[in-house]
């Protein structure tokens, strides 16, 4: 009782706006989307920020709940390994994120829906790239049918 | 291993006799051939019915959670795997060791009676005999020769710590750690999905998945799921509804999994258990692999004292999301 | 009655298909369960115990009440319903007569309205089961193997090269005209080959390992046996799962829980397992806190209070929960410790 | 029953010109629980402010949420206003519509679409906040300054005049840093060593001021009031207490070869060496690895010469452990390598010199006694040519993105005490643009202009050839569009300002973030310029960017106070969004203890009751004071038995929810 | 000469087609002078290197077109190498040979010349790359 779409069925999905939920951590990540903004850099309006104070926050299960209810890729932002403002909290991140994102790829979900990247305060352009980059992967890949729960409606 | 049983029950007598201990965890045997489960044995006068055969595969040691047994001095059983699990209860604090005797008992291996079945050796079974490398099946007819790959459990096949890593006593020779050579073969089964497409391997999943019907046996049974309230079973937190859907299937699957990350001692019980035949060991051990590979060879339950891998870090340790810190990618 | 030639069952199957939802069981990595069909799919009619019971095409894990709609402060309702025709081909005798048991509960008054649609739309085929398992102990509960009890639509026999038929019902009558280009008659030879399977069958259950179970034998009434030491030392070693009562095809226990799907969303019914420590919460907290309790429930239910009502056990004797639970603490062990046991085996 | 206002805020045109404001009120009123929508042209004005405060008193409201800029802006200021109402200022909850939306998106309908999603996720959030209130916490009335330059000094003098103790640290065997090694201070021209080292000795003196020169900070740990820090005091081998630095030794020595660090390496000075006359303190160092006696063992004569005995060969590194309130780093900038700047030959020739070698040259006290010569051949220039922004506003990977801020104006003074005591001496100057903002500088560098007869020439230099007496400049003016040839004495590069190398370290050791170009990061550019992330740790000086001498001070002033500011209290509040334990639900495994990184989860036992038995059973307990509210424990806890307040798993989840409706 | 506007709209195309050829940033350039300053063929040039970013950012792309400096650059890059921008010129003034070339088809070799070249012992790499730059 496979839900995968075919592919030609995505595509011809007509004007998919991909819903991305961004995780950013409080010190780095949020102030480096508070500094794209303050600079303007344009991203698309389909990313929503959750600030946590620290992606050690970001458990696995509000992964998979942003999945289950329709968002379309999932990022997690933190401080870059050693800036963490409570020292060590994305070290934990980095390990805890690399066994969830290599689990989530080993039973078939893609690659580019689950990004994790380090974007400290000053890199409001790296914020504004990265979310670039995952909205135009996820287009690429259409709607998340695969962990989405048959009865959600977005 | 007949011989083994008696002493056995010996030393239980004995243990019981003596207050050494106030209860001892074992088993029992049933009705049916295979039918060997777990049993409390709290009076020298029941311990006849103890049994040690090949068919005694549960893990005794979640038994100590039970909080019946508070102030007990409990005295357990334990295989090589059983250990292992007893460690990790150790280090997550669920267990005093203080209060526990253990009973070590070297062990080649358990036979799934599902495989006897398939190989049509259960009808008319009358015993089963061991005789060096091979298993004698005796029914009314006649003797068949089996060889123990053909009947042991999987999960036994790919066993590394035949003898137990821990215990106070041990009851009979340690086995010689012959099965080392499948234990490289531990994660070829998870090489196998690696090397599929992802679409394929979401089609395998999926079609796993669909299969559950939410019994939870497998949390039930894991030595490492030993929380006091399941996150699964948090009313107010409500992260898994009861529906059978799909998405709410894979959600359990993956939590489970992950919530065992770097804790599974890989005793396999969760497949053992599962009344679909999902292969949930993959998953865990896709999680033991990765661990292995990104941040070192960790054997949860091999050594209380380590600290596991995800309370821990180094600082010079790789990632599998940013570029050029891929750990092995999958395709 | 009629037969069916083994290998024109590939012409049946999608006949059947083009009226009806088809389940029959189907082979998946070395498990058989009763699955939709769909060509190319693994039948295997070998198998007489499937894993699960197709307790669930009539009675599913989860089935929507109603959906509601919000637009803006109005919500929309609407009942939900509108089974499809469906046909379950296989079912094991002791399937069968646990179909009948929960006909009992939910056809009694206040009638299950979804149930009773899914009864309707259902057509049952019996297979009669030619080779009971050691774990099975149907005749404990009075239930003949051989044989499709009252409830199945048509009664079928596996003779190797094909099925021996016998509609057993209208809807099963007018079942076996439609097909009636793909039956033949049965000759004389057949039917005593039949009369000899059966007595065959009869010979196995005599030398079947739990066939002096007897549940008849056991004594006291429902205080003795709740309060009987047996749940004390039974317990123990239960994990607290629910793999017998999912396995089990009489359990019927649900529970309803409402999903909110933004703006829109459903009630359901899923089923739910008196094992489980939040099974019928109520806001004063669990009537039963230990697992003791629970077991004790469960076997209660079954041995006692559904006789008490129903005038019959709510156990076939399939021998899932014998074969399935983790830790053997099965009915067989249940009914043993309370005495119904004929002798000594 | 939660009764939520919600407040949106237009910002002016900010918000309201990409939201459509009314779609979102509309929106919004359809979501259970929300009561009261108001918006708002200034929600953080008095006004906006007050209509939150009516709203609490007059509908009743309990739970806030403003829709408007960055919570990291505004949220302190809301959440006093909801207090200033009686309402807890934890119940105020923000959607960053601003930064997060209208900012940053160009689509109306689109950025309204989110503007309503992200309002919805803060009403969801807001509706499970509960009441908190902050702990308390002591303060350790001691500040701690990384760094000796100027900005510590500075630093330290403010600190310890306001009453408090202070210990400075700094890294070589003298304070005073780049600003004591300046000859003339720009646009006044005064003596730099006669306005610092009266500083100088001020610290010395200073009783409140504990100095630990040639010392090294090597751990910090806790958290604002109570920082637990180790300072490596390197080996000096003299006894402090016993010299009295009378200099015998550092004439006696025979180990003359190294370079002086202090005269750029334009001079040698011996093994046992104080950086320059007038350090402070004024105690030699033995650098160990020039350093006859142990080079080889043999020598020993300053030892014998002492007349104090204060010759210790034998001396260790000691380590100290001290608590601080505050820290305040003043770590300065170093200039860079111009190791790939082939085309300037800097490597190459002796004399093409840096600015800071400049500086030495014409120093009176330097190695030329101030009289300025070619250090090749020691004759006095007759032509300079000045090239400015070497590496700096560089895009490639050899420079420095940034201006270096202080070039402009120290090669105009250059070029002028150039043309002041050599006139038959001809100064040019090239430059892409004079920056000259500050009080005083632009008239400064036209007198060099106008009065000095300084040529500034706007273009750059291509190559410089070195000839056999001469430098032979290739330049362009690029106004002009002529091209230069000129034969140049002396060549003085201005190196653009670089970070210390060690600034990634020192980042780490005190959790503060640095920026890409690895200056530390301030908490915000505008208001909060010397702050950083980390509470109780500031920044002064050039490490935080380039910065000249007065701007340096001010802000180790600025820095001063608000280490004041801290240390004046005696308890500090506590963020009181802190982790806390369900024990109920807690199994012991302390997964929580084994990461949490302030070690503020403590393992308790507790007796429980079940079956009529009593069970002893190990749960975790957080203090509340350690806590700094990361939540990695959380995530640790398997069954969430551990949850942080203010972002507790059920908020989280129900934001992820709401954002995705 | 009168200008309106820095950058008169006629020559927008040709501006577009210059950074869209070159993928350079012309207004990255602070006009510090320094590839001029350096520029080893600077001597066949009438416009140099700094003006002619300085001209295409003024929009006076004609003057550039006319000029002979387009062709005298040698492609050594020694400007970009020392740019504190990364401008990379010589891509730009391919660029604008390349607009020449385009818009007029005039070829400056042709390559019947090129055996007569060779008899004049011109080194090879010259030959090559000047029949790169003067024709397409």
């Amino acid at each position: 009782m496979s839900v995968i779409a075919s592919d030609a069925v995505i595509k011809k999905e007509a004007g998919f706006e991909p819903l991305i939920v961004a995780f950013c951590c409080n010190w780095c990540s949020y102030a480096g989307a508070d500094l794209a903004g303050t600079s303007r850099l344009n991203y698309p309006a389909n990313i929503k920020i959750i600030r946590v104070p620290c992606s050690c926050r970001v458990n696995a299960n509000f992964v998979l709940r942003a999945f289950q209810r329709g968002a379309d890729g999932v990022i997690i932002a933190g401080c870059h390994p050693g800036d963490c403002h409570y020292m060590t909290g994305n070290y934990y991140t980095r390990r805890r994120m690399s066994l969830l994102k290599n689990l989530l790829e080993f039973i078939g979900i893609e690659e580019a829906r689950f990004k994790i990247d380090w974007i400290s305060a000053s890199e409001g352009n790296k914020f504004a790239e990265v979310m670039n980059d995952v909205l135009a992967k996820v287009h690429q890949l259409g709607p998340n049918r695969k962990l989405r729960d048959s009865r959600w409606r977005r | 291993m007949e011989k083994i049983r008696e002493e056995i029950k010996e030393i239980v007598r004995q243990a019981l006799a003596s207050k050494e201990v106030d209860l001892i965890l074992a088993w029992e045997k049933g009705q049916l051939w295979y039918d060997s489960y777990p049993a409390f044995f709290t009076e020298e006068q029941g311990v006849d019915s103890l049994v040690w055969d090949q068919f005694c595969v549960n893990n005794l040691s979640k038994y100590l959670l039970d909080d019946g047994m508070a102030g007990q001095k409990v005295g357990i059983l334990v295989k090589g795997c059983d250990t292992l699990a007893f460690n990790q209860l150790v280090q997550d604090n669920r267990i005093i060791r203080d209060n526990v005797v253990l009973y070590g008992l070297p062990c080649s291996g358990m036979i799934d009676p599902a495989k006897v079945r398939r190989e049509g050796l259960d009808r008319g079974l009358i015993k089963i005999k061991k005789t060096g490398d091979q298993l004698i099946f005796v029914n009314k007819e006649q003797q068949i020769k089996v060889l123990p790959t053909q009947v042991y459990y999987d999960k036994c096949l790919t066993c590394h710590y035949p003898n137990p890593v821990i215990y106070d006593r041990l009851i009979g020779e340690k086995v010689a750690n012959e099965t080392l050579a499948t234990h490289a073969g531990r994660f070829s089964a998870v090489e196998e999905l690696e090397e599929l497409s992802t679409k394929d391997r979401f089609a395998y999943w999926d079609q796993q998945f669909s299969k559950c019907i939410r019994c939870l046996a497998c949390r039930n049974i894991c030595p490492a799921c030993s929380c006091e309230q399941c996150t699964f079973d948090d009313s107010e937190l409500e992260i898994l509804g009861k529906a059978k859907e799909n998405s709410e299937d894979k959600f359990f699957h993956l939590i489970r999994a992950y919530h065992v990350a770097g804790r599974c001692v890989d005793c396999g019980e969760c497949s053992r258990v599962c009344p679909q035949g999902i292969p949930l060991e993959k998953l865990n051990r896709k999680l033991i692999k990765d661990i292995n590979e990104l941040y070192g060879e960790y054997q949860a339950g091999l050594d209380p004292s380590i600290k596991g891998p995800l309370v821990t870090y180094q600082l010079e340790d790789t990632d599998t999301f940013t570029a050029g810190e891929r750990g092995r990618k999958q395709k | 009655m009629k037969k069916i030639a083994k290998d024109r069952l590939s012409l049946l199957w999608p006949r059947i298909a083009l009226n009806y939802q088809l389940f029959l069981p189907i082979a998946e990595e070395k498990v058989v369960n009763f699955s939709r069909w769909e060509e190319g799919a693994e039948v295997d009619l070998a198998t007489l115990k499937t894993a699960n019971s197709p307790k669930d095409i009539i009675f599913p894990q989860t089935e929507t009440y109603l959906n509601f709609k919000q637009e803006g402060k109005r919500l929309e309702l609407e009942m939900a319903g509108g089974r499809k025709d469906y046909l379950v081909f296989g079912v094991s005798p002791c399937d069968v007569a646990s179909i009948n048991l929960l006909d009992k509960v939910f056809l009694d008054e206040p009638v299950d309205q979804f149930y009773q649609e899914g009864r309707q739309k259902g057509v049952i085929i019996a297979r009669a089961c030619l080779n009971p398992a050691e774990t099975c102990f149907c005749s404990s509960f009075k239930i003949n193997p051989a044989l499709a009890p009252a409830g199945a639509d048509i009664a079928t026999w596996d003779l190797g090269d094909s099925l021996l038929w016998e509609a057993q019902s209208e809807k099963g009558k007018e079942l076996t005209a439609d097909f009636d280009d793909l039956l033949e008659e049965v000759s004389r030879e057949e039917q005593e080959r039949l009369e000899q399977v059966k007595t065959g069958i009869a010979d196995q259950l005599k030398d079947l390992p739990l066939v002096n179970l007897d549940p008849d034998l056991i004594e006291g009434g429902l205080n003795e046996i709740f309060a009987s030491e047996i749940w004390e030392h039974l317990y123990r070693r239960c994990l607290g799962c629910a793999m017998c009562t999912y396995v089990c095809p009489t359990c019927h226990c649900y529970d309803l829980k409402d999903y909110d799907g933004n703006k829109c969303g459903e009630r359901f019914r899923c089923w739910d397992s008196c094992m489980f420590s939040d099974f019928t919460m109520m806001a004063h907290g669990n009537p039963r806190t230990t697992q003791k309790e629970r077991v004790r429930q469960r076997f209660m239910h079954k041995l006692v209070y559904y006789p008490n009502n129903y005038q019959a056990y709510a156990c076939v004797g399939c021998g899932r929960c014998t074969e399935k639970c983790p830790v053997s603490l099965d009915m067989v062990k249940v009914i043993k410790k309370l005495g119904g046991e004929r002798n000594e085996l | 029953m939660q009764r939520v206002g919600v407040f949106i805020c237009w910002c002016g045109t900010n918000i309201s010109s990409t939201v459509n404001i009314e779609q979102v009120v509309a929106a919004l009123e359809n979501i259970p629980g929300v009561v009261y929508i108001k918006d708002y042209q200034y929600m953080c004005s008095e006004i906006g402010q007050n209509l939150v405060k009516d709203a609490i008193k007059e509908q009743n409201i309990n739970r806030v949420v403003v829709a408007s800029c960055s919570p990291r802006m505004h949220e302190a200021t809301f959440r006093k206003a909801a207090a200033a109402a009686g309402l807890n200022p934890y119940l105020v909850e923000i959607a960053n519509i601003r930064e997060h939306c209208s900012w940053v998106h160009k689509d109306k309908e689109a950025a309204t679409q989110k503007a309503i999603s992200l309002t919805r996720a803060a009403v969801a959030k807001a509706i499970l906040n509960e009441q908190l209130i902050p702990g308390e916490v002591g303060v350790e009335k001691r500040a701690l300054v990384i760094g000796g330059g100027i900005a510590g000094i500075q630093t330290a003098l403010d600190i310890a005049e306001a009453g408090y103790q202070v210990d400075l640290v700094e890294k070589t065997p003298s304070i005073g840093g780049k600003m004591a090694q300046l000859d003339k201070t720009f646009p006044t021209l005064d003596c730099s060593a006669c306005i610092l080292t009266p500083k100088m000795v001020d610290l010395a003196l200073n009783s409140k001021i504990n100095l630990y020169s040639y010392s090294e900070v090597t751990e910090v740990n806790g958290f604002v009031g109570n920082f637990e820090v180790t300072i490596n005091q390197k080996a000096r081998s003299i006894e402090m207490e016993k010299c009295t630095g009378c200099g015998i030794c550092l004439a006696k020595c025979p180990a003359k070869k190294a370079l002086s660090e202090f005269e750029e390496g334009l001079a040698k000075r011996a093994a046992i060496y104080t950086p320059f006359p007038q350090a402070v303190p004024n105690v030699p160092v033995i650098d160990r690895e020039t350093c006859i006696k142990f080079v080889t063992g043999k020598c020993g004569l300053c030892a014998k010469l002492c007349p104090t005995g204060a010759i210790d060969y034998e001396q260790k590194d000691q380590i100290v452990n001290q608590k601080y309130g505050v820290i305040i780093v003043a770590t300065g900038y170093d200039l860079i390598n111009l190791d790939r700047f082939g085309e300037y030959q800097y490597l190459d020739h002796p004399d093409i010199i840096t600015g800071l070698e400049f500086e030495r040259l014409v120093n009176a006290a330097g190695p030329t006694g101030g009289k300025l010569v070619r250090p090749s051949d020691q004759k006095q220039p007759k032509k300079v040519v000045f090239i400015q922004c070497v590496g700096s506003r560089d895009k490639s990977e050899r420079g420095k993105a940034y201006c270096s801020k202080i070039c402009c104006m120290y090669t105009a003074k250059h070029a002028m005490l150039l043309r002041d005591k050599y006139p038959d001496c001809e100064a040019y100057v090239f430059y892409i643009d004079v920056r000259t903002a500050g009080k005083g500088f632009e008239e400064f560098q036209r007198r060099a202009v106008e009065n000095y007869g300084v040529n500034y020439i706007k273009g750059m230099v291509g190559k410089i050839f070195p000839g056999d007496n001469q430098l032979q400049v290739n330049g362009v003016d690029a106004l002009s569009g002529e091209l230069l040839q000129l034969e140049a004495d002396l060549v003085v590069l201005a190196a653009a300002t670089q970070a210390k190398p060690e600034a990634d370290e020192v980042a780490r050791m005190l959790s503060i973030s640095i920026d890409r170009d690895r200056f530390f990061t301030e908490a915000h550019p505008k208001l909060r310029p010397v702050e950083t992330h980390c509470a109780g740790i500031y920044l002064a000086g050039a490490c935080q960017g380039p910065k000249d001498i007065p701007e340096t001070v001010a802000q180790a002033s600025a820095a001063a106070t608000k280490a004041i500011g801290v240390l004046s209290k005696n308890k500090l509040v506590n963020n009181p969004c802190v982790a806390k334990v369900e024990q109920a639900v807690c199994s012991g495994c302390l997964a929580c203890i084994k990461i949490c990184p302030y070690e503020a989860i403590t393992e308790q036992v507790i007796e429980e009751k079940t079956r009529g038995k009593v069970r002893l059973r190990r749960v975790a307990e957080v203090n509340e004071t350690l806590c700094q509210g990361c939540g990695g424990c959380t995530v640790a806890c398997r069954p969430g038995a551990i949850d942080l307040k203010g972002f507790s798993n059920q908020q989280i989840l129900a934001e992820v929810d709401a954002i995705c409706r | 000469m009168l200008r309106e506007k820095i950058t008169p709209d006629t020559t927008k195309k040709e501006i577009g087609q210059i950074s869209e050829i070159s993928d350079e940033k012309i207004l990255d350039c602070l006009q510090c002078g320094k590839c001029t300053a350096g520029c080893p063929a600077i001597h066949g040039m009438d416009i140099m290197p700094h003006q002619v970013i300085r001209l295409l950012q003024l929009g006076q792309v004609d003057k550039l077109l006319a000029s002979t400096t387009i062709w005298g650059c040698a492609a050594c890059f020694t400007c970009l190498s020392r740019c504190p921008r990364k401008v990379d010129l010589s891509k730009i003034m391919e660029a604008l040979r390349l607009i020449v070339l385009r818009t007029k088809g005039n070829q400056r070799l042709e390559i019947d010349k090129v055996p007569e070249l060779l008899a004049k012992q011109i080194p090879q790499q010259a030959i090559v790359s000047g029949f790169r730059k003067y024709v397409k």
